[in-house]
């Protein structure tokens, strides 16, 4: 399983904290998991579709194309703005 | 070199960081600053709510130390970064240098602003008299980082 | 827009200075630089006097707090400089800006101690365990002016 | 009158703090008066010399080329080292 979080102005459009993906012990990448949530519905594809989304894995800021796999932790979240 | 990190819910003491800071012998410089909950223009601030990623933001925080200290030659470096709900004027955010010579706790100082604006996974939501609002992310922000690169 | 300009020979308290700076209610940045008497490298540092020009030193410093205002926009601008013996670790000068925003704080405060470096009629003498010494003019601090000019 | 003061390292190697200059009225200019001051010995010629002197007309750094006249207050010092 993936655990997947949410933060933000975005944990509140998705109405979602967590969501836990099973990836079948496959090697994903950030992109595909993206592409599965997208699909949920149209406010998923939406938000899940901004050019401005972050994304860290085990709490590592890393760009789409990461890895990603069982056991991983991967958060996804609007631009940061603390400071 | 020491290094000190602390995300927290309470208010901190300027007072105390400098004299953490002050105390290195060989450091002649120290740099200090410190980011507040700003009214907004129309007075309509009722407070400020900083949500964070646990565990990632301590980690990101010390990242950006280390790298300070890779880059300049310096002392002492604290960050403290607040979360949770805040009123105007309240302080949010410190970050404090001790080095030898003050253009690299300056330097040093607005690098790990700079970062920490746009790399720490902190989310500020205003709470206004005309409702509750996430703020935006400022394109400044994102090219203040870019001088650094 | 507040300017406080000091020159004694009495300490003087940074965590005063800064909540002074931090009732600004439309700033939400402050930046403080504290320069302190730093041990000689091979430890022989008694003391260290710090002469200057009375009068001018006062005009200098309050100029120099003015071009930053003309330069930025900022909320207060804090300056305090020691004369007389200090010792090793005593506190020397403190710049403190309040600003809207973090880039100006920090500019201003940088912009000051360059300024006050090479401009302003303050001139220190060692007196260290091999006898006592003026401190000679750096070349890093006539370098760091040019950038502003 | 001009009064001409001097400060720190070159106070010392003067042995003088303050030094009076009488114009006759004239308006002169600050390197006018550093020849002047030069001539009086080898030392004060040595010294008055230095490119890095600086100077001072009534409290405002100025360049060798400014006027100095009666009543004026002439500050000669080497670069500072405040901060």
């Amino acid at each position: 399983m993936i655990k997947i979080l949410f933060f933000a102005a975005l944990r509140e459009r998705l109405n979602c904290e967590q969501y836990l993906l099973s990836c079948d012990g496959h090697l994903l990448n950030v992109a595909t998991v993206l592409k599965q949530l997208q699909s949920r519905n149209s406010v998923w594809q939406q938000e899940l579709s901004r050019a401005d989304l972050l994304c860290a894995v085990n709490q590592q800021l890393v760009p789409l194309t990461a890895d990603v796999q069982d056991g991983d932790e991967l958060a996804l979240f609007p631009p940061v703005t603390g400071g | 070199m020491s290094i000190f990190i602390a995300v927290q819910r309470d208010d901190f003491c300027v007072a105390s960081e400098y004299d953490e800071l002050r105390c290195h012998a060989a450091c002649g410089a120290v740099v200090i600053f410190s980011g507040l909950v700003r009214e907004l223009s129309n007075n309509s601030l009722h407070s400020m709510t900083l949500e964070h990623y646990p565990g990632m933001t301590e980690q990101a925080l010390s990242a950006i130390a280390e790298q300070a200290q890779q880059r300049w030659q310096l002392g002492a470096v604290r960050i403290i970064h607040r979360v949770g709900t805040l009123k105007p004027n309240a302080q949010i955010v410190m970050v404090g240098i001790a080095s030898a010579h003050r253009a690299a706790a300056f330097a040093a100082c607005e690098y790990i602003m700079d970062y920490l604006k746009n790399r720490a996974p902190f989310w500020k939501k205003e709470h206004t008299a005309e409702g509750d609002y996430w703020v935006e992310a400022k394109a400044s922000d994102k090219q203040a980082l870019a001088r650094w690169e």
